[in-house]
């Protein structure tokens, strides 16, 4: 058996990014302390890779197998292979240990580190050996986060016939997928296959929804979590409301209403939107002049159901007791006012994407008029009807998404989305031109390069080639782009300019990790167990993640997403044991393992 | 105002009743004078609801069923064929000019072939002018 | 005969329908339909109050028959019945006009689509009156599960659900588990060990007592239903095997495209012009060499070979940029010297961490070279002695707009993914729809992306598209689930519109017999009628129609209501008074 | 007639300054290009110098005149979303262009190894050393260190007419170098380029442009936000031409044994000179050192070498006047070679071989940019 092979070790010190912490030293004075390791290599005493060099330590302490251990060490790999294999060994011999691939992090993952490298030189896999121990489970089951993603795991799990509490921060379930007009590429609209789901939701026996709510503290572990929930009041009866709005139409305060993105006032005592779950009113105690300072109370007044608007209602803290949570938390959208080369908040008419998904719905504030907006007295921007209709557009694409001053990463969803925004437009405005603008179109799901194409006939001028910047020229927007293809340079008057951006973990998505110890990566998103394997468990046990707080997602990768969490769910609950979370399994009891299993 | 041609078509609904949806997902745009019954399968698809459609003033019948070895059900598809071929050959002797009863393949991901089949078909039948089949009917009763 | 109290209900679906059709009209049109109780139209009628709305009348005017005109049924049918049934009404009492999807949407004629729109309309009308209340039946769950497909799809797939403790029957082709990503070296983007990865795998499947692997086996048919599937599994020696299952998860995935068609790229021409399989099994021996066995000194790796292109796939094969990118790094870190290309159309980099990567990539001075995969793809070619490399690429470089030759001593090509032979055959045996581009078609392609119109039978991983790993195994733990949860359930739901033979009528001539692709209708020898199994039966009617004496009813499809919707369809095409009098 | 890409181009232009990691890292967005407010229609860049050097296209790149053109305001290295440093490239460009003109081969040398550098400054200043002793400062001769009325006799030790001589030999020498170097630059950029034929007028019509841009450097002033440096480069460049002008061909007015008032012009427009060199020495040197500005991030050696001789010529120059006036023949006659060590060193280096070219290639790449242009409209005039 291979495992007895004399071993060589290579150490990588600097591994790319976050493992820089592991203290290299504790490990190669452990690795050298191993049967049946002839030799350890230290990355900083091998700046350099000296093939020659390398090959002689190898020929010298006659190594017959090389482990190379670090944050990604699958780099140097092939380089190592070569040298074994002109050593007299098989590539086969050369073994990875990659830290990150096991959420190696930092000084406290050390034992998990030795454990890599023991288990490598044993040549027993990990996730063999390092199981936690089983417990029992608690049948009941915490979703945060009432996005798609949470929809759609809350839904399987309640349909496999268990009890969900699906937390919600907002007044209604439904997320950012309930905002977006049409979905890409079939073009059906998001309403109209999502409510479906949501109204499921609100019906179903098994799920109880907890909205205008957030996660206070969870104690406890796997298969058994205590979680702290603090219920912010609505004001408003949940038993009571019949919805019938008198309320709201008489409420005198107006602010930007957030399902809208902006684009349409709310008032202070309001429903998020006409389909929203549940389909009750609430008040946001912020603006409400009566909760401020006392004044005002006409909802109350007129309000036809005796008692049900009550604004003594305090916030209120619950406590739940869960087996397993699944955190399906989204997104926020990048905010376009850092990129201030595009104008964001200064010239009107410029709209992020959200914006403009409302400006094209039916139930956005023009109906589904695509108008430019118009600046009020106040120095505000409204949109209504009285705005003109724009003959020209312009999407620009990854706004603060592949830019090393903003966002690294690639957002995933804006080709896509702009491609369906500029449809949107040619369908609504025939006459209107429509220009994208893009550096490399990422069109790579089911049936979205058959929509890239079918989009480029429509007649959207395509052009490769990034704006640099939009300015105010005689009351249109001036931008200057390279039309890369053609090797010039556009400078194109237009009305409206649609910025496609990007998307940025939650502001709030590290706190959470903390609260709930699941580790977060240097952009904000939640760390996976294992980004080839185990895409939606953690390395805490009984809890899972789905959907783009994972990173960023289109709707059917959210789903599948929110059903495979779900899945370790169901089967915890199945076998009534979970597992404990990985990060305690100690070394010692992996060594154990590691007999047993030769 | 010129004459336009009423056709009543049998969808099946795995295939082309969808495709037929896809067509309007995607926002084509086809003449308004069809009118469309859902069936399960081709295979559904009786001679009497043919004969019916022609007695009840229909100026042509389309059947659509999915494409050759796709039948949801296995060979639906087949047997409404030969069913179609059959009634061709029927209509015929009742002076229904063959173009007012067609059989096309349309599968779930083709919207715009179905939007032009429907053009298309009008367009031919509109050639014909009306069909006579209920006046006649109303007539001899 | 019950008197029909029909409520008809007519949906604006905000813009979508009010647009184009003439709601309010309608409605008024409708409510002088005889037997029509209540006319109402409404902005969402598939919303929590639009529902509402109809429970209400239901009650308060015990209406008896439910016509809802809005979108499609294949959307909210369900959405209504449920909603029916709440009111204490047969969900089945329910009939729906499709005036969205086929008439506001695909028609640009106001008058004319109102027009089409009354018709339909009437046509839902005339038929509910014939509707009929049908109950559907829970039928057991054998907890047992097929996967066909041994990939990293299938073997995830049967570890999640075997993991539960319920039986798994996996079933491998060829002569060993790991599919594609057996044959990968590292994975994108972080460059772990995918030989590693897919051992430990393999290990757990092969070391799970609940899960029995069957390879060089064939699913030869597949009888049954949702809860109760039985098939046929032949090995390569022959070998047959009965099994009983509950649940049957599709993971056959996809295989690489073949080059060899295409002869701009010489492929099979030029010795070192290979495939990046080829080039996977050449990094997992570890040597990267030509066939002469010497180094290159250029290494060009083409992107988009047989994909994104209509005279081979038009679909984008979604692994290759980041897998290219890959090569671009093991090469570099074995010949630090050599010179790399990367000819690519758009850089889809897309996953978490690859943009990141793809940067890093970048800096390791790798050329990146754009071509037109749509119309001008590059050429490669022989090359002179003074040239110094083994072949030239002729292509028309994008980003400078200049036709330019680039030296090759090996070219990779990377070639996409696309539809097994097999795919066909699959398809009838599990009774799965394919879409044009041969992929499996999923229920609904954003939120239910693993169930399939067929009960029980779901599709995990590449072989409903072109799909990453992580994608892949998402997937197939999605499949799971939702197979756990029936099992948890321990049973579920079937249609209730299938065919039953009135015996009165049936002359034995055993005709639907031999029609039925279910085999679902027998003969009973005592009453010399055919007798139909109304769980086997899945509703196609084909029987209904090639039975001679019309004995066999097809439920919810039968003659009288057809007849009654084809009447009420061409009626219209008149006008509405002429039925008034009738 | 299909170029072949030279993936080995980048080796051995890193001592240009040329990082090769940077620029391999651009995935051509063109926000460099279109953020520049110099790009305009048919000039474009730096992106399609990237883009030449990634493809190692080297004729199309020799061709260029855009690195020329490009000022410096750093925008684009600023904005630019892959961390490639576009005008840092163009900075290191136009060190290899200069390299690249010049057809003696010093250039690069001078540039790509210190050791070169220093060892021909270091040998010029011998040669004027010894130039110095053997034609002129004989003092024993004529025993005269000073004059009748005590004053300093600089004609007597240094006279201008030798002087002269000197000037005018090196002024030759240095003016063939650098004008050959213009035509090889001509030759390359457009002789070479066989995609378009310059009509004979155009070079006449298009000369202007070339003394306007030379004396304003209006283009300079169209690329950056902060006057100030606009300002300080052409005052710094104004009295680096004049004070050139009058030392070649006005040495006899200018090197006078008696003193004149203050107001006299000869001093003041040394003063004023003076202190344009120091003004512009100063700012630039500050900026260098504290990374202030994007295009004083990145400093190659030879940019500190220009500085650093012209600092010390100006400030000998200095000390040489304040000897002179206040009477210290000694002093004067040892800092009037020291200065000349200085100076000559500084010039020889810097007008044909090093940063100093500038001052001609870029008047010059506009001039020849221009033409092009004009090439392609003028056939455009004719259908």
């Amino acid at each position: 058996m291979s495992g007895e092979k004399f071993c060589g070790i290579y150490l990588y010190h600097i591994g790319n990014g976050n493992s820089d912490g592991v203290n290299t030293r504790e490990l190669r004075t452990y690795a050298e302390s191993l049967p049946g390791v002839g030799f350890v290599w230290d990355s900083r005493e091998y700046p350099v890779m000296d093939a020659a060099r390398l090959l002689t330590d190898i020929r010298k302490n006659n190594i017959q197998k090389v482990i190379l251990a670090g944050n990604s060490p699958g780099f140097a790999k092939s380089f190592f292979t070569k040298v074994m294999l002109s050593a007299g060994n098989k590539a086969k011999d050369v073994s990875l240990v990659s830290f990150s691939e096991f959420n190696v992090l930092g000084r406290e993952d050390i034992s998990r580190a030795k454990a890599l490298i023991l288990c490598a030189v044993k040549d027993v896999p990990f996730e063999m050996v390092a199981v936690p121990e089983e417990v029992p489970v608690h049948p009941d089951t915490l979703v945060i986060g009432g996005g798609i993603a949470g929809i759609q795991a809350a839904l399987e799990l309640a349909d496999a016939g268990n009890k969900v509490f699906l937390l919600e921060k907002s007044g209604t379930i439904g997320g950012h997928m309930a905002m977006f007009d049409k979905t890409f590429p079939t073009l059906d609209c998001a309403a109209c296959i999502l409510t479906p789901k949501m109204v499921e939701v609100g019906q179903h026996v098994n799920i109880e929804l907890i909205t205008c709510s957030e996660l206070k503290s969870v104690s406890g572990q796997a298969g058994n979590f205590r979680v702290k929930i603090l219920k912010k009041a609505r004001y408003v009866s949940l038993s009571t409301c019949i919805g019938c709005g008198t309320c709201s139409t008489k409420c005198p305060v107006k602010v930007p209403s957030e399902f809208d993105a902006g684009t349409t006032m709310r008032k202070a005592i309001f429903i998020p939107f006409p389909q929203a779950v549940p389909n009750k009113y609430l008040i946001d105690p912020v603006n409400c002049t009566y909760i401020r300072d006392q004044k005002c109370g006409v909802c109350a007044k007129v309000c036809p159901v005796e008692g049900c608007i009550n604004y003594e209602e305090n916030d209120e803290e619950i406590e739940i007791q869960v087996g397993n949570i699944i955190v399906a938390t989204g997104f926020r959208l990048f905010d376009a006012r850092r990129d201030d080369r595009f104008g964001y908040g200064k010239f009107p008419s410029v709209l992020t994407s959200l914006e403009f998904e409302r400006l094209v719905n039916a139930g956005g504030p023009t109906g589904g008029e695509i108008r430019q907006p118009v600046v009020d007295k106040k120095g505000n921007r409204v949109f209504t009807l009285d705005g003109k209709e724009p003959q020209r557009l312009a999407l620009i694409h990854c706004i603060g998404s592949r830019d090393v001053n903003f966002n690294r990463y690639c957002s995933r969803v804006c080709c896509m989305y702009s491609l369906k925004l500029a449809h949107l437009v040619r369908e609504k405005l025939p006459e209107a031109e429509v220009y994208e603008y893009f550096i490399d179109m990422r069109a790579f799901g089911k049936g979205y390069e058959e929509f890239y194409r079918r989009i480029q006939h429509e007649g959207v001028h395509i052009i490769r080639g990034r704006t640099a910047k939009v300015e105010e020229k005689n009351g249109r927007l001036l931008l200057r782009t390279e039309d890369i293809l053609n090797d010039d340079l556009i400078e194109q008057e237009v009305d409206m300019v649609i910025l496609a951006a990007g998307l940025e973990a939650r502001e709030d998505a590290r706190e959470l990790g903390k609260m709930l110890g699941i580790a977060t990566g240097e952009e904000g998103w939640f760390l996976e167990a294992n980004s080839n394997t185990d895409p939606v468990n953690t390395y805490s046990g009984g809890i899972s993640i789905a959907g783009v707080c994972q990173g960023p997602k289109d709707i059917p990768d959210t789903v599948a997403q929110a059903s495979a969490a779900a899945a370790r769910v169901i089967q915890s609950i199945i076998t009534g044991k979970t597992r404990a979370s990985l990060s305690e399994v100690s070394l010692e009891s992996i060594e154990v393992n590691i007999r047993q299993y030769q | 105002m010129e004459y336009k041609p009423t056709i009543l078509a049998f969808l099946c609904n795995w295939c082309s009743y969808t495709g037929a949806d896809l067509a309007g997902t995607s926002r084509l745009k086809y003449v308004p004078n069809v009118r469309v019954i859902r069936v399960m399968c081709s295979g559904r698809v009786e001679t009497t609801f043919v004969l019916k459609a022609f007695r009840e003033g229909a100026d042509a019948v389309l059947i659509c069923g999915c494409h050759p070895g796709d039948c949801h059900y296995h060979e639906g598809n087949y047997k409404c064929l030969r069913r179609y071929l059959l009634l061709q050959k029927y209509i015929q002797q009742m002076g229904i000019h063959p173009d007012r009863l067609r059989l096309e393949w349309v599968s779930a991901s083709e919207g715009n072939i179905f939007a032009r089949l429907i053009d298309e078909m009008t367009e031919t039948v509109a050639k014909l002018g009306p069909c006579e089949v209920r006046k006649t009917m109303e007539t001899i009763m | 005969m019950e008197d029909k109290r029909i409520g008809v209900y007519i949906c604006w679906c905000g813009t979508n329908i009010a647009l184009m059709v003439d709601v309010e009209k309608v409605t008024r049109e409708m409510a002088k339909i005889p037997d029509v109780v209540i006319s109402r139209d409404y902005k969402y009628m598939c919303s929590d109050p639009g529902q509402d709305l109809i429970i209400k009348d239901i009650k308060e005017n015990n209406l008896t028959r439910i016509v809802v005109a809005s979108c499609s049924p294949r959307m909210h049918e369900l959405t209504f019945r449920k909603a029916l049934k709440k009111a204490g009404l047969n969900p089945y009492y329910f009939e729906m006009a499709n005036i969205r999807e086929q008439d506001s949407w695909v028609h640009t004629d106001r008058h004319e689509a109102t027009k089409k729109a009354e018709a339909l309309i009437l046509a839902a009308i005339n038929r509910v009156r014939y509707h009929e209340a049908l109950d559907s039946r829970k039928v057991e769950i054998d907890p047992a599960t097929l996967i066909i497909g041994g990939g990293i799809t299938g073997i995830t797939a049967a570890l999640e659900i075997a993991g539960s403790g319920e039986k798994v029957y996996l079933i491998e082709q060829s002569d060993k588990l790991g599919g594609l990503a057996a044959g990968l070296d590292l994975t994108f983007p972080y460059l772990y060990s995918a030989v590693q990865m897919l051992r430990t795998l393999v290990r757990k499947v092969n070391t799970d007592p609940d899960i029995k692997i069957f390879l060089n086996s064939q699913v030869e048919e597949i009888k049954g239903y949702i809860g109760n599937f039985e098939a046929q599994i032949s090995s390569a020696e022959g070998k047959e095997t009965k099994l009983k299952f509950g649940n049957i998860i599709v993971a056959t995935g996809l295989k690489t495209f073949d080059p060899s068609g295409m002869e701009n790229y010489g492929y099979g021409k030029f010795p070192d012009v290979i495939t990046s399989t080829e080039f996977e099994k050449m990094l997992q021996d570890g040597l990267i060499q030509k066939k002469n066995g010497t180094e290159p000194e250029n290494i060009a790796i083409i992107h988009c070979v047989g994909s994104r292109n209509k005279n081979y796939h038009e679909y984008c094969s979604r692994i290759c940029c980041s897998t290219a990118l890959k090569f671009a790094n093991q090469v570099r870190s074995q010949l630090p010297k050599a010179n790399i290309f990367e000819l690519y159309a758009d850089m889809r980099a897309f996953g978490k961490g690859c943009e990141e990567f793809y940067a890093s990539t970048s800096r390791k001075n790798i050329k990146f070279l754009m071509f037109d995969q749509e119309n001008e793809l590059p050429r490669v070619m022989e090359s002179e002695k003074s040239d110094r490399c083994d072949m030239l690429i002729e292509l028309n470089e994008k980003l400078s707009g200049k036709a330019v030759l680039v030296p090759a001593d090996l070219i990779i090509l990377m070639v996409g993914l696309e539809a097994r032979q097999d795919v066909k055959h699959v398809a009838h045996a599990t009774g799965l729809s394919i879409c044009g581009n041969q992929f499996y078609i999923e229920k609904h392609p954003k939120l239910d992306p693993v169930a399939t119109t067929t009960y029980g039978v779901f599709i995990a991983g590449a072989c409903q598209a072109p799909k990453d790993i992580p994608e892949s195994v998402s997937q197939a733990k999605a499949a799971a689930a939702r197979i756990l949860s029936t099992i948890a359930r321990g049973s579920v739901e079937v249609e209730a519109t299938t065919s039953c033979v009135n015996e009165e009528i049936c002359c034995g001539c055993q005709t639907c017999i031999r029609i039925c692709p279910y085999s679902a209708i027998s003969f009973l020898e005592d009453k010399k009628v055919s007798f139909v199994n109304e769980i086997l039966c899945k509703g196609c009617g084909t029987c209904g129609s090639g039975c001679p004496t019309g004995a066999i009813k097809c439920k919810h499809f039968t003659d009288v209501q057809i007849f009654s919707e084809i009447e009420g369809l061409l009626n219209m095409s008149y006008s509405m008074e002429e039925i008034k009098e009738a | 007639m299909k170029e072949r890409i030279d993936p080995r181009f980048y080796v051995g232009l890193e001592e240009f300054g040329i990082k090769t990691a940077e620029w391999n890292e651009c995935f051509h967005c063109g926000n460099c290009t279109a953020i520049c407010p110099l790009t305009e229609k048919g000039v474009l860049f730096p992106r399609k110098e990237i883009r030449l050097m990634q493809m190692g296209l080297k004729k199309e790149l020799h061709a260029c005149t855009e690195p020329w053109l490009c000022y410096y305001c750093g925008d684009c290295s600023k904005t630019c979303p892959r961390d490639a440093n576009p005008a840092e490239l163009m900075m290191s460009l136009r060190r290899y262009l200069t390299s690249v003109y010049d057809w003696t081969g010093l250039a690069r040398k001078i540039y790509t190894s210190k050791i070169w550098e220093y060892m021909l400054i270091f040998m010029l200043a011998a040669i004027v050393l010894v130039l110095y002793l053997k034609f002129t400062f004989y003092p024993a001769a004529e025993g005269q260190w000073i004059g009748a009325d005590g004053g300093v006799l600089i004609n007597k030790i240094a006279p201008w007419h030798r002087i002269h001589i000197g000037d005018w030999l090196m002024a030759g020498f240095l003016a063939f170098l650098l004008i050959s170097n213009i035509f090889n630059m001509w030759y390359k950029v457009i002789l070479s380029d066989k995609s378009v034929k310059i009509p004979f007028p155009a070079y006449i019509t298009q000369f202007f442009s070339l003394v306007w841009n030379f004396f304003t450097q209006q283009k300079f002033n169209k690329c950056d936000d902060s006057k100030i440096y606009w300002y300080l480069h052409l005052f710094l460049m104004l009295s680096y031409v004049s004070l050139f002008t009058i030392i070649v061909f006005f040495l006899k007015w200018f090197q006078t044994d008696i003193i004149h008032p203050f107001w006299h012009p000869q001093r003041l427009i040394g003063y004023i000179a003076t202190t344009g060199l120091f003004s512009g020495i100063f700012y630039f040197i500050f900026n260098r050192f504290n990374k202030s500005r994007q295009n004083s991030k990145y400093s190659h050696i030879t940019d500190w070498t220009f500085l650093v001789l012209l600092f010390l010529t100006t400030a000998t120059g200095i000390s040489l006047h304040i000897f002179r006036i206040s009477g210290m023949p000694v002093a004067t006659y040892y800092t009037y070679v020291i200065h000349l060590m200085c100076l000559v060193p500084m010039l020889t280096i810097e007008v044909p071989f090093s940063k100093w070219s500038h001052l001609a290639y870029r008047p010059f790449a506009v001039y020849f940019a221009n033409l092009k242009k004009s090439a392609i409209i003028l056939p455009k005039r004719d259908s």
